[in-house]
């Protein structure tokens, strides 16, 4: 067992690194790692099919470095053989095909439930962390609500 | 009385007006109390105070909940990160 | 639908670079990726615990990249919403935390099965693509050697 | 007769001390014919002969198929890439 076990969680107006993220949460033993990140679609067919130009972020920073340190735990909780933890989300102005968000999961081996903890992740991620986007489209802009409250105890 | 600082971020910014304030509210007020009362005092937030998420020092908190001094009081739309 | 969906495979001495890869298999209508990487463990703990000092990797590439295009056919075909993919196999001397492989897809959503399409690949890619590593430790190397037998027709 | 050309990777490459050779055999034989011929002709190859992966022109062949005029056959291990 490792004593310490490397943990990144940052809101950043930075581009995000992968290389450098993932070099970061690797470890002598680790062998696998899985990663998810989302990027600013340009173009959206499904639901409410429209175009963006931009979208702007904007969080509650310490909140939500707070939350995500949280759901890195709740990680643990649920996946102990999980080395490493990367949760970066970008804020400010993102233009299509940027990058806006990673996670990455690090372990021993890839059958190990890292695939499920990164999935696990975003999805927290998404409820929890007090982060929001406003989408700037051609014919104006409008505030992206998420549909999660959290519940006592998140 | 008890000094407390509010933010508001994403709808609940554009509604407020700014992106936060000090009052004074009574000891004692439930977060519904606080509600009720910024629906008073400010009718721009009015509708948003049914589906508002409001956190208490940083951490999720519901209607029951005494604010505490200086608090500091967060109240937003459901998050839409990602 | 795109015209043209990128699908990156190749076998390469070079470093691999994450966000070089995820850049060239994002599209406008692009806003999720699963990526997976395999890295060299400097320490194993599992099954048969043992150091690396380093791991030679060697590969039969013009059939190595052949069947990396058709892991990423067989990827299309299961997944029809993946537009990109990246396959990628690092091959020569790679040492303790070096990334040798990566899987990446993407695709509009993340609720589309991306994460089930990259771990289809890494699996399959460990299956039918021909690359073999030898493992040098601190006491001598040794061939590592799979247990898949292709069937006719793969 | 019909010349071919013989890759061997990893443990097979060890065993046969080259990375190619360029081989004649007779026309018409099976990729089985093949692995008793070099069994016979390469004794170190011998005891890899049973569990061997054999790909004709870059694909996965099996003992029956043919081995075509000017082939590239390759020999190897069980796969160990990622």
């Amino acid at each position: 067992m490792q004593t310490e076990l490397p943990t990144i969680y940052s809101i950043t107006e930075d581009e995000i690194d992968l290389d450098a993220l993932l070099a970061a949460i690797t470890l002598d033993s680790t062998g696998a790692a899985a990663i998810f990140t989302g990027m600013v679609r340009g173009v959206t067919r499904r639901d409410d099919p429209h175009e963006t130009v931009y979208l702007e972020y904007e969080s509650y920073v310490p909140m939500a470095e707070a939350k995500m340190k949280q759901v890195a735990d709740e990680i643990r909780a649920k996946w102990h053989v999980i080395e490493g933890i990367a949760i970066v989300q970008r804020i400010g102005r993102l233009y299509p095909r940027t990058p806006t968000v990673l996670i990455a999961c690090t372990a021993a081996h890839r059958d190990t439930g890292v695939f499920d903890a990164a999935r696990y992740g975003i999805n927290r991620l998404k409820e929890i962390v007090p982060v929001w986007k406003k989408e700037v489209g051609p014919n104006g802009e409008e505030w992206v609500e998420g549909d999660y409250v959290p519940k006592p105890g998140e | 009385m008890n000094r407390i600082k509010l933010l508001f971020f994403a709808t609940l910014r554009d509604r407020a007006g700014t992106k936060s304030m000090d009052i004074e509210i009574p000891s004692d007020l439930t977060i519904q109390g606080l509600k009720d009362k910024l629906a008073q005092d400010y009718p721009n937030l009015a509708q948003s105070m049914s589906s508002v998420i409001v956190t208490i020092n940083r951490e999720y908190a519901f209607d029951e909940a005494i604010v505490p001094q200086n608090a500091e009081i967060a109240l937003f739309p459901p998050v839409s990160g990602g």
